[in-house]
């Protein structure tokens, strides 16, 4: 029974983790971009510094109507905003906060299973956008399919490149074999993994397939309400799975001084980190265009991946 | 199955094995709505599940990795391809009456009748066979890692060339050349 | 685990793969169909390894070329389906039949299914798809 | 330059100017005329210098063997003796003539530079044949002489009569060739060489074991070109041509390449006394049809036609009594004065713009107009009649003498039958040829003031002749007609000279013939005569309407109407319903069989055309019908069975598999059950 109580345990406070993160990441959006742009941001909800906006907020989106299109297909349409989010959630399993089994659920082959789960996100976007019955929304769902299929194949190759360094693709194996000269030398395939994460989560400067300017939301237009609150919170748990992802893989996770005891915080301050630095590019970069988008992934991506895999190669070879 | 259960040397059903049934019956349900939804863009969907159903399949099996290569391949890319192209040729919302070609019976009668005969000679030919799923995993990530590239590096190699290909052959099929426009 | 379970799943699933290549029009779901009849050979492959612990791993490794080949075949599969869908305005498999022997005969000769002898393209579809395809289909196939 | 050089040079020149004219004709027009003439007239000057040079003396042969054939060899051989020289001398001047006229006659045709270079080619293959000491060689000439014959006589082929006259002289004068093909292999068989000294040599030595076979052989070809009954049909409706196309064909090439060609292996034809028989009565048959049919004709080229026929009677008479020098003399004097006459016909009939007789009997002025032209016919007419002291009662003489000779049983071989037959049918067609000969004279060139009295006594019945203004005949060809009318009067002077050039026999003449023959040719011109001035009066209550030269047209133009007008006008290319023709009267019954060369085409279109037509009618059902039914019933079936499996051809891709998979189930049971023994 014990493990049974671990399991459980574990998996209550990975959902624990999953509901409160992305929050976070939200408020902290909202203040830093207001001060980035020279403004308060919220500043009245909860009385502190609008510390509760987003709680407001979803007190909003549950109080509202919830909308499904005459001509849409009802089914797919109610079920797209829980295959977005879903495959975050399991995501989070397997991602290791802390040394020592501090992690919801080591996954033999953990990097593999983060990415394909990871990959199944897109599914709801893709289901949102055809079954709208509104062609913004299927241009947008459109959109959504070329842009994964583009940038999945650099995240996989730099992700290959970690765990051919490792030895191994479970994710503890991963930190484990980490030393502090990995992050020079994968910091390439860093970039990469990073930019391409962006990239599939549709966050600026790649959100083409949800840019509102001229397709209104893209994929998302016509969900209201609660469904419409878990694509954001969709959206915002992805900002954290990627981050704490890139943190684990290529800035070497809960190692840092003290990493013993102290392991998860420094998971948690890297992954902040990573998130700030989301939220600044959100505001510093305009959008692409969907050609140099393509472009991006394919011209320069993608051969940085393929060279850092090489990289990767002949140093394993030369240490060895 | 039930044809299977039957017979005298099946006992005590372990608990992969219930498993194994309840997820095989989730994934034979989902592939039979692939094949006969009026709705084009749900049998993608329900392609999904029966992909899905099959990854947990073989992770009962113990083939882990592969498991995870299946909802790679399948579920993130192929599914999207095959949904991006339902999109891309205008695939209606709702029923299209004309989803099944006037093949139906023929083809119902072809595979009912291939149908029986496979299982009949495989439930015929494997009715007592065991899988001893204890001991070492068949299929971690370790052990395909390292047959992969011990003993299956030249057919590995080959078929990258195969993908190469591929990806060259369909960047050519889908370029559109000036005169079409 | 008795292997028979897996065994059958496979025949089965292979068999609703084979009905729906031969049953359904869609070219895309034809693709579908036969993505399953792959998964149901991968899915024997796999259990017969595990059976026979085969130390070369046959199965499996068989099964990841599958999949490999299996990504392929889609990607030139849906590139084909796309150029015929972008020069007749229809992905219907059942007319694509340029191969048929007309001879003098006035049209094609269908096996039953009262709607097959239909030449519009897409014949259920919404209205646009209709109009806007037909024409292009029939100056780029004449 | 050698002798042998200067000979092949003279078929050469025309050859190669025939091929530069066909090549610049359409380039370059302003070189056509150049390469027309100057050719043809060196040709002329080097044929009379090799004349000379060959002179009296023994016979010049040489040869060159490109390459072995396997059998019998084929040599390039020239051979030259008196005959082949004088002939050649001959073949060119007519030639020049007629080229040198043509410029001036088809001045203005637009298929000039085609047709200059084809009389070229012509005159080439004719003296190819003459020169010619091998008979493969000397077939070659033969053969490319009837393709351009096919092509000068349809010059006009947008008149139908060009077309089928044409067609017909091509395809009479084949099937006269395929016989003449066989007999020079035979002969060539026999003798082991295609040399005709080889062959004369083995003709002497009695090698020729099949001699009557192979001379009566040969007989057909020379029929077929000399126009000798019966395949004489060609030369008459070939006046569908130019005028001198027509004088070449008549004097100079084609006709005389027969009787040429029997002079030379006359040995041959010797060992043979039926082939001679044969040749006495094909003579005799054509002098007399011939001159009988000239009587009858309307037209004035057919006239002249049926005149050369019974010229080239004499000829073979000539040639079927033994004696080839008196037939190469008449030979030399008729191409004289008949290219004289067909190019004074031509000048008449464009003056006229018309070629019917009985029209131009009608005409004011016709003969004032072209005086030349009526000159010189008269005078060649007078050489035809063999009226002395024109050149035509010399050679004639020399036949009837010769045929006297052979009748009182001299001559070596030749039975003295041949020789009366010979004797008789001459004497009697110097009569008619006399007969007609006056008939065209008086018809075509009237005395004027006859018809000027008549005209004032009947007034306007008359047709009103062309206004005078409209055409001038070019100077080139007064002059050509003047020129050729010097040897039609004066070629009989040489007959004391010619035997030393021909074989020795003596061709002047004797009394007994001379008498016999001008008598009977003055009671032809006196009856004739006679009866024209017993017909003249019915002209004026018959007139007939005729198609008049309009002004400034060109005399190709003006014959070409007039071919091409003749039967619409009269309703017969032949003959014209004219009371006032004075061969009506003196025909009587027989004019009317006459008119049409006593129906032999009618004949041939009973005995062979209509024949060859059903044939070709039963062929043709046979094989629509009946060959037909087969090849479609065999296409038929597969048709059938082609339907049903067509049928699974659906182009259904699905349909496809589910069959294919569908038998793999099948298959795949059955395996089952064998394997598990069930």
């Amino acid at each position: 029974m014990d493990s049974t109580l671990d399991v459980v345990l574990r998996l209550v406070a990975v959902l624990v983790v999953f509901l409160v993160l992305p929050l976070v990441v939200g408020q902290t959006e909202h203040k830093v971009m207001a001060h980035m742009q020279g403004r308060l941001g919220p500043m009245y909800a909860g009385g502190f510094h609008g510390w509760a906006q987003l709680v407001a907020d979803g007190v909003k989106f549950a109080q509202k109507e919830d909308v499904v299109p005459a001509a849409a297909d009802r089914r797919v349409f109610q079920l797209a905003p829980a295959v977005a989010l879903l495959p975050y959630l399991l995501v989070l399993i397997a991602i290791p906060v802390g040394p020592h089994g501090f992690v919801g659920e080591a996954v033999d082959a953990g990097l593999f299973f983060v990415l394909a789960v990871m990959g199944v996100g897109v599914l709801g976007s893709l289901m949102a956008g055809w079954a709208s019955a509104n062609k913004f929304s299927l241009l947008g769902g459109v959109r959504t399919a070329a842009q994964l299929m583009a940038y999945e194949v650099p995240m996989l190759l730099t992700a290959a490149s970690v765990a051919m360094a490792a030895g191994t693709v479970s994710l503890p194996g991963i930190l484990d074999a980490f030393h502090w000269w990995w992050i020079p030398w994968q910091i390439v395939g860093g970039l990469v993994f990073f930019t391409a994460g962006l990239a599939e989560l549709q966050r600026p400067p790649f959100d083409m397939p949800v840019a509102d300017s001229e397709i209104i939301f893209g994929a998302y237009t016509e969900y209201t309400g609660l469904r419409f609150a878990l694509f954001l919170l969709a959206e915002y748990a992805g900002i954290v799975v990627l981050c704490a992802l890139t943190a684990v893989l290529f800035l070497g996770g809960w190692h840092g001084p003290m990493s013993g005891s102290l392991g998860w915080l420094w998971t948690l301050v890297k992954t902040g980190l990573l998130a700030f630095v989301v939220i600044w590019l959100r505001v510093s970069y305009p959008r692409l265009r969907e050609d140099q988008l393509q472009k991006l992934a394919w011209t320069i991506l993608i051969p940085l991946s393929l060279a850092q895999i090489a990289l990767t190669g002949v140093v394993k070879v030369v240490i060895s | 199955m039930n044809l299977a259960a039957a017979h005298p040397g099946f006992l005590s059903p372990t608990g992969v094995e219930v498993a194994f049934v309840l997820v095989g019956l989730a994934t034979l349900g989902a592939a039979l709505l692939t094949v006969t939804t009026r709705q084009l863009v749900h049998a993608a969907l329900w392609l999904v599940v029966a992909l899905g159903g099959l990854a947990v399949e073989y992770l009962l099996l113990t083939a882990e990795f592969i498991a995870w290569v299946q909802v790679l391949i399948y579920v993130g890319s192929v599914v999207v391809l095959l949904l991006f192209g339902l999109m891309l040729t205008k695939a209606p919302i709702g029923r299209s009456p004309d989803a099944d070609s006037g093949n139906r019976w023929v083809a119902l009668a072809v595979a009912v009748a291939a149908a029986g005969t496979l299982v009949w000679v495989v439930v015929d030919a494997f009715r007592t066979t065991w899988i001893d799923l204890g001991g070492p995993a068949q299929g971690s990530t370790e052990v395909t890692g390292a047959i992969l590239f011990r003993h299956w590096v030249l057919p590995f190699e080959a078929l990258s060339v195969l993908l190469l290909a591929a990806l060259v052959g369909a960047i050519v099929l889908s370029k559109r050349t000036g005169r079409e426009r | 685990m008795h292997l028979a379970y897996p065994a059958v799943l496979a025949v089965l699933l292979f068999c609703v793969g084979l009905y729906g290549v031969l049953a359904r029009r869609n070219a895309i779901l034809v693709l579908m169909s036969v993505e399953l009849m792959l998964n149901a050979v991968n899915l024997n492959l796999v259990a017969f390894d595990v059976w026979l612990r085969d130390t070369l791993h046959a199965g499996q490794a068989l099964t990841l070329f599958t999949i490999t080949i299996a990504a392929a075949e889609i990607g030139i599969g849906l590139a084909i389906v796309l150029l015929v869908h972008r020069n007749r305005g229809t992905s219907d498999v059942d007319q694509l039949t340029d191969l048929a022997d007309t001879g003098t005969e006035p049209g094609p000769v269908h096996f039953g299914g009262p709607g097959s002898a239909s030449i519009a393209p897409g014949t259920d579809n919404p209205d646009e798809t209709t109009a806007d395809q037909a024409l292009p289909a029939r100056g780029q196939t004449a | 330059m050698t002798l042998t050089t200067l000979a092949v040079l003279v078929p050469l020149l025309p050859f190669l100017g025939a091929v530069a004219g066909l090549l610049l004709g359409r380039t370059a027009p302003g070189f056509v005329r150049p390469l027309a003439v100057l050719p043809t007239l060196l040709a002329f000057a080097l044929a009379v210098t090799v004349a000379v040079r060959q002179g009296t003396g023994p016979a010049t042969d040489a040869g060159t063997r490109l390459t072995p054939t396997g059998s019998v060899p084929v040599d390039l051989a020239v051979h030259l003796d008196g005959f082949s020289v004088l002939i050649a001398v001959l073949v060119t001047l007519v030639a020049s003539c007629v080229q040198i006229y043509s410029t001036g006659y088809l001045r203005d045709d637009p298929r000039y530079s085609s047709y200059a270079a084809l009389v070229s080619l012509f005159t080439a293959a004719m003296l190819l044949v003459v020169y010619s000491g091998d008979l493969m060689v000397l077939l070659v000439g033969w053969e490319v002489m009837g393709i351009c014959s096919y092509f000068l006589v349809g010059h006009y082929w947008e008149t139908p009569e060009a077309r089928a006259a044409s067609l017909k002289a091509f395809l009479v004068t084949k099937l006269g060739d395929v016989p003449f093909l066989i007999g020079i292999f035979a002969l060539g068989a026999d003798a082991g060489t295609f040399r005709i000294n080889g062959v004369l040599t083995a003709a002497a030595s009695g090698q020729l074991h099949h001699p009557t076979l192979i001379a009566l052989l040969l007989l057909g070809g020379v029929a077929g070109k000399s126009a000798q009954f019966p395949l004489h049909t060609w030369l008459p409706d070939a006046m569908a041509g130019p005028t001198p196309v027509s004088a070449l064909i008549h004097a100079a090439t084609m006709v005389a390449a027969g009787i040429y060609f029997v002079a030379r292996l006359l040995p041959v034809f010797e060992l043979s006394s039926a082939a001679l028989a044969v040749l006495a009565a094909m003579a005799a048959v054509t002098m007399i049809g011939s001159a009988l049919s000239a009587l009858a004709q309307d037209d004035i080229k057919r006239v002249l036609a049926y005149s050369t026929i019974g010229q080239l009677g004499y000829m073979a008479g000539a040639l079927a009594v033994g004696n080839r020098s008196a037939a190469v003399f008449h030979l030399l004097t008729h191409g004289a004065f008949k290219a004289l006459l067909f190019l004074a016909a031509g000048v008449v009939i464009h003056a006229a713009g018309t070629n019917s007789l009985a029209t131009m009997s009608r005409m004011r002025d016709l003969r004032s107009r072209v005086p030349d032209a009526m000159w010189t016919m008269a005078v060649a007419l007078a050489a035809l009649a063999a009226l002395p002291p024109f050149s035509g009662f010399f050679s004639k003489e020399s036949v009837l003498r010769a045929a006297e000779y052979a009748a009182e049983g001299h001559q070596a071989h030749v039975p003295s039958a041949v020789g009366w037959t010979v004797l008789v049918a001459g004497l009697l067609t110097a009569l008619l040829t006399a007969a007609y000969a006056t008939r065209l004279f008086l018809l075509a060139g009237s005395p004027p003031q006859t018809r000027r009295a008549r005209q004032q006594r009947d007034g306007e019945t008359s047709v009103p002749a062309p206004t005078d203004n409209h055409f001038r005949t070019p100077v080139v060809m007064n002059a050509v007609l003047w020129l050729l009318a010097i040897p039609a009067l004066a070629l009989g002077v040489t007959a004391g000279k010619l035997p030393q050039w021909f074989d020795g026999t003596s061709l002047a003449p004797t009394l007994a013939t001379s008498v016999l023959g001008v008598g009977l040719a003055l009671v032809g011109v006196l009856v004739t005569y006679a009866a024209w001035r017993h017909t003249e009066t019915r002209a004026n209550r018959v007139p007939i309407g005729a198609v008049v030269a309009p002004d400034s047209v060109e005399p190709a133009a003006t014959e070409a109407a007039a071919i091409a007008a003749h039967p619409q006008v009269y309703g017969d290319i032949a003959g014209a319903p004219d009371p006032a023709d004075p061969g009506r009267l003196l025909l009587g019954p027989l004019h009317r069989y006459a008119v049409h060369g006593f129906g032999l085409d009618v004949l041939y279109s009973k005995a062979f055309v209509r024949p060859v037509l059903a044939a070709a009618g039963l062929v043709r059902f046979l094989d629509r019908e009946v060959v037909e039914t087969y090849v479609r019933t065999a296409g038929g079936v597969p048709r059938l069975l082609g339907l049903l499996v067509r049928r699974a051809q659906t182009g259904n891709v699905q349909t496809y598999l589910s069959v294919l998979l569908g038998g793999s189930v099948v298959l795949a049971v059955l395996a089952v059950l064998v394997a598990s023994g069930a």
